[in-house]
């Protein structure tokens, strides 16, 4: 057998503490970010602004909290978001960064920044954490009894700052949804050959945390690519330090397979950081995520029972968090009014179906588990076959040979080849293959569901079909049966 | 027949929401007309300039994530300056940051420039075959 | 083995006529009514207005409708309410009556009627189907394409008006809830030597269906006491002539509880009216229903939540319809747009999750069942001895010697000897047994439950117990479990 | 030390809802009060006649079926000839029908004669410690 291993050149002590510098100097709020004095701050935190700690005490207790999504750019009224969600039950806090702050335009942010203090309006579509800095930012960690958690951007200003999280590993959200040009080459050189910070801050006793993302299925699609890429995320994590992880697993809306995938997410995450010898890395639970279309502003009762849909699929499959948009998901970002009762309403699911310690079983759920984890096994035998062992090494060639492929990417650099769809019973299916090594025999079986469909739907289905998908949890309306009474 | 009319599609500025623009352009390309896909991320001035070197018929833009009015400030002008100003001009998304009410927003994006500013999930078909045709026809290019 | 059989003095048909009449007589609009013409109008109802048809295709398709209240004076705005609710995919509606009307006081109904018509204010708290009368009741059911069940009042004037359910049997919900003074002998006696007119109608064709509620338990109560009165009016109705029942199975929030009831009821129903004699008597569904308290105004969030969570039940024990409330119910009777919104919800989880014909499995769901199951054959046991083989005469020997008892009743003639109250998951259990024949190992096994709750909480579980479980569903808290990070 | 204040509880007019004043009296009960529990549905005609007989000091309504505006139309006047000026009048409940703001609502029931008009849900432990122990005494009736 093959040696399994994480290509990476670990840079020496030295040419890491200059990167990081290097990087924090991008703008003045840089120097507020004393090395040493943040590690003393992280440790005099209380257990209850520490992610992986907030994460094991709600499993332990059998409880939930909502993971919500938050950030606007004043600090004052950013509190105040904040503030709300605490007291609707929410104990781990985003801080949503804006789309300039994730694409460094910091002298832009500035300038609208100013704007916006001036003018009270939140003219930037989150929380600009670079240009606010480590001093303003522990402000808001401080105000509110949670952990934190930087959303997209922050580096060692989110860590000076007291929050609790931070990405490591081969990220797939960003190269598969967020940039157009990056190759796959790029997004492993930087990073790998990165500054292993995470890993510098665990060797001083200061775990930080990260959710798995894995590629963004971005419409109804089988989840087997999302998990072979967490599987790719967790290991070059973990190689790089990260100690503390759990899966966000998109929920498509059909509770089976939803339940079957939270199932597997952490089962094969674990086995294959064993495999490579990350036994010390902890999967400290898991947290559904709410992936596809929200109803539009106008269908309330629609986005509730969505929520509460995927606040029910947590609840039973008791996990610890669930990723939840708000009722204004469709419109715009969410107000403080907004987010407070939509994640009361998550609170209510949790608190009172949660706390029963319900053990359910569905039918049907082993299928789809084992149609899933057949799918990742042999995507990341392949994988590693490309890499002669290497997972590094083998995803690169993956990506670019399309083996590893996921649909409606605004990445020219992605093959975009595959295609899903939903069958009679709203279960997501691969309506295109591309070329993803999926056993003839898995084919057959996404084949045999969707001809369900067309059996049901009397025609075609296709490529139309799977942009109807894209709203069908949106308008409420996951199978293909027609309308009542006609 | 005339030679079908060039549009051009894409988001602009820094908005990465690409699945919108990909449905609108293969929409497009399937009722037939020469479709110019700039994907996401598309700056003011790329879509200037390719508009001026193919010529092009109308630019159905597309924003999702609120900041359109910040990338769009000096759009106007460069496109009156680079002898556009006879090319339609549509943008679809969601325009603002936050709920809002189309009816307000409408007047600011034609300020902007723009012939017809759509309200969040618009149908494209409708908007090829009620607008779209229509208004090329008017100005004679279909 | 007693002869099982039910107390009936058959009246004839002449003397039938002539009650039906004087009934009809106490208000001018009774003269509307022409029996034959009513039985002619019943049967040229389309499919889609007869409650037991649109019941049963609904299982069939594998769908549900919401089942909601719905009811205020003004015949125009009675119309907007109900088509309110059609569109929102309501195709089962009510005709909640005023409080004025259920107890017969027509003449202030009329003047206050007026008031109404007058000011546009619906100053009654329901729809006043007697003064309204045939013609204009007609108007209604005519202008929206559903079936329609008057509530709490109606006779003849709502089957002449074509609405296709009506009450026949002995009635525990009005005895038990709504009454003060009656006595099980007067329910007995009015439900029982009265008109048979359900029959007179399935003679001629026209089956009208009726919702077996039982005796409401009002707070947090186990199930068995309200089966035992379900199985009591099926029986009943159907020797009355009443040939299509469905059980509304009270869901009081534990999901294992809440299952193993909806699929303990129609069972238990089935088995008793076969073992007297009503093979032909159909069962054509099970609607559960939202009984405990609901949310206040002011939590919206909570209210959806609890909607959506019923609906869920719903959907997940593929029952054909939910009795559910809007998210006004806390406050007050609700608008045609809170009904919307609220019903809007339901409908995302009846089309979402219903239609994937999930077939569930919980833990513990055969114990409950179990538990349930033995518990009503215990009472039922009894009071077939007490009546020594009648059931009807069994029943009055058991609600006067408390073998039959409910907790909280306004009736003076009930023991009231009974209270329930939430284990430690959540699950009712019964706190006082009275004089219910539960078995010594039945009892036990609810005593052990108690004792668990009372060690998590640390005190004592007692009457005050008891009143704070009036509202756990209602502030979201159903588990004994101390607050976060307390 | 003075005996017991005596209160009638009750619903009013064709009200069922009963578990709000069967708490409402216990509660009070367990307070050292000294209770006539009239159940449901009791007239105004009943509150006044029982509360001329047992010399009340107050009458604890409740109303939750939205119709007790109507079914309280005559009963202070009524109160007034009967004598009972002087006992103390609180209502609590969902005093009209559908979703109100219980500020408006006050002033309506003031003016029906009651000293205290509390919204839905009201807590009467809070009630008993709060108003009517002072209520009471401030009128020496405790
Ligand atoms: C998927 C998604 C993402 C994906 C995008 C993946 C990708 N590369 O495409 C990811 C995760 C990357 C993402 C990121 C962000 N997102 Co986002 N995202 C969404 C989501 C869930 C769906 C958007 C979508 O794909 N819709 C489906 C397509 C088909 O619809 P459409 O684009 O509207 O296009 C249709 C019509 O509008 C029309 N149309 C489109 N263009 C045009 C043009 C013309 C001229 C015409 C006539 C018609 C037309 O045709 C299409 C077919 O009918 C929405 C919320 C929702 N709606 O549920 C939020 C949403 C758009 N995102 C939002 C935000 C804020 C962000 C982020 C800033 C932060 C965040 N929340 O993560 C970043 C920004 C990244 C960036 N730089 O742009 C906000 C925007 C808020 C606002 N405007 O106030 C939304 C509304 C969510 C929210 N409430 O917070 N997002
Ligand atoms: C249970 C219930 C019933 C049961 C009642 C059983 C019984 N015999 O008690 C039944 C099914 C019979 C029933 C019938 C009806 N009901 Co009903 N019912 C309810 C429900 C679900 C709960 C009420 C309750 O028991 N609350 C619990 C008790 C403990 O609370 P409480 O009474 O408010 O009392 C507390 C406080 O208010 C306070 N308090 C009470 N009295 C007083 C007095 C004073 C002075 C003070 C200080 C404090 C105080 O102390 C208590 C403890 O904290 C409510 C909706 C909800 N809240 O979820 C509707 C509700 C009250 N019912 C309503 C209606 C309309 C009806 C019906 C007309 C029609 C129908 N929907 O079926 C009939 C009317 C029957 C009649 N003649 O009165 C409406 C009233 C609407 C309005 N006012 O606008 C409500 C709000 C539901 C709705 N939204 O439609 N109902």
């Amino acid at each position: 057998m093959k040696k399994l291993r994480v290509r990476n050149k670990k840079i020496d002590d030295d040419l890491l503490m200059k990167k990081r510098r290097e990087e924090l100097d991008k703008w003045p709020t840089g120097k507020e970010v004393d090395f040493d004095e943040a590690v003393a701050y992280q440790k005099s935190l209380p257990d209850s602004k520490i992610w992986w700690k907030v994460m094991t005490k709600l499993r332990e207790e059998g409880r939930m909290s909502v993971f919500p999504r938050a950030g606007t750019p004043v600090l004052e009224k950013m509190i105040e978001l904040c503030q709300g969600l605490r007291d609707s039950g929410v104990v781990l806090i985003p801080v949503t960064t804006d789309s300039y702050t994730r694409l460094c335009q910091y002298e832009k942010v500035e300038d609208i920044l100013k704007e916006c203090e001036k003018t009270g309006k939140p003219l930037l579509n989150g929380y600009p954490i670079i240009n606010q800095g480590v001093k303003k930012t522990r402000k808001l960690v401080e105000s509110i009894d949670a952990a934190f958690s930087p959303r997209g951007a922050g580096g060692e200003i989110a860590i000076a700052s007291g929050m609790t999280t931070a990405e490591a590993g081969v990220g797939f959200l960003g190269f598969g949804s967020y940039v157009k040009n990056m190759t796959i080459q790029e997004l492993v050189e930087s990073s790998q050959n990165g500054m292993r910070v995470i890993g510098w801050y665990a060797d001083r006793g200061v775990i930080l945390c990260k959710d798995l993302h894995g590629w963004l299925p971005s419409a109804p699609f089988p989840l087997s690519i999302n998990i072979v890429c967490m599987i790719i995320e967790a290991v070059t994590a973990a190689e790089q330090g990260q100690k503390a992880l759990y899966p966000l697993v998109h929920c498509m809306g059909n509770m089976t397979q939803d339940l079957a995938w939270i199932k597997l997410a952490p089962r094969v995450i674990r086995e294959y950081l064993d495999k490579f010898g990350y036994q010390d890395t902890m999967i400290i639970g898991t947290c559904p995520a709410q992936t596809p279309l929200f109803p539009v502003a106008m269908d309330m009762g629609g986005a509730f029972a969505y929520l509460c849909y995927a606040s029910m699929v947590g609840a039973l499959s008791k996990s610890n968090a669930v990723d939840l948009r708000s009722i204004d998901e469709g419109a715009g970002v969410p107000t403080k009014d907004t987010n407070t009762v939509s994640y009361r309403a998550a609170k209510w699911i949790f608190d009172v179906v949660r706390e029963q310690q319900v053990e359910i079983d569905i039918k049907g759920i082993d299928t789809e588990e084992k149609v899933a984890e057949t799918e990742v096994r042999a995507i990341l035998d392949r994988i590693l076959d490309l890499g002669d062992g290497d997972i590094v090494d083998g995803t690169v060639k993956a990506v670019e040979s399309g083996v590893l492929d996921s649909p409606w990417s605004p990445n020219v650099n992605v093959k975009d080849q595959v295609l899903g769809v939903r069958d009679a019973r709203g279960a997501c299916r691969y309506l295109e293959f591309g070329n993803l090594p999926i056993p003839e025999e898995i084919k057959e079986f996404h084949r045999g569901k969707v001809a369900e469909r067309e059996k049901l739907e009397g025609k075609k289905v296709d490529y139309h079909s799977t942009v109807k998908d894209l709203w069908s949890l949106s308008k409420g309306k996951i199978v293909g049966i027609p309308p009542y009474n006609q | 027949m005339k030679k079908a009319p060039t549009i051009i599609t894409g988001t602009v500025g820094m908005d990465a929401h690409v699945i919108g623009t990909k449905i609108v352009s293969r929409t497009l390309k399937d009722a037939g007309f020469n479709v110019i896909a700039l994907g996401m991320q598309v700056s003011p001035e790329e879509f200037i300039s390719v508009a001026q070197e193919t010529n092009a018929d109308a630019i159905l833009m597309t924003s999702l994530y609120g900041m359109a009015e910040l990338d769009l400030k000096e759009f106007n002008e460069k496109r009156l300056e680079a002898g556009l100003g006879d090319m339609l001009l549509y943008i679809g998304g969601n325009l603002v940051i936050g709920r809002y009410d189309p009816k307000e927003v409408e007047p600011r994006f034609k300020q902007l420039g723009f012939d017809r500013v759509y309200p969040p999930e618009t149908d494209i078909v409708t908007v090829i075959e009620n607008d779209l045709r229509k208004d090329l026809k008017a100005k004679g290019k279909m």
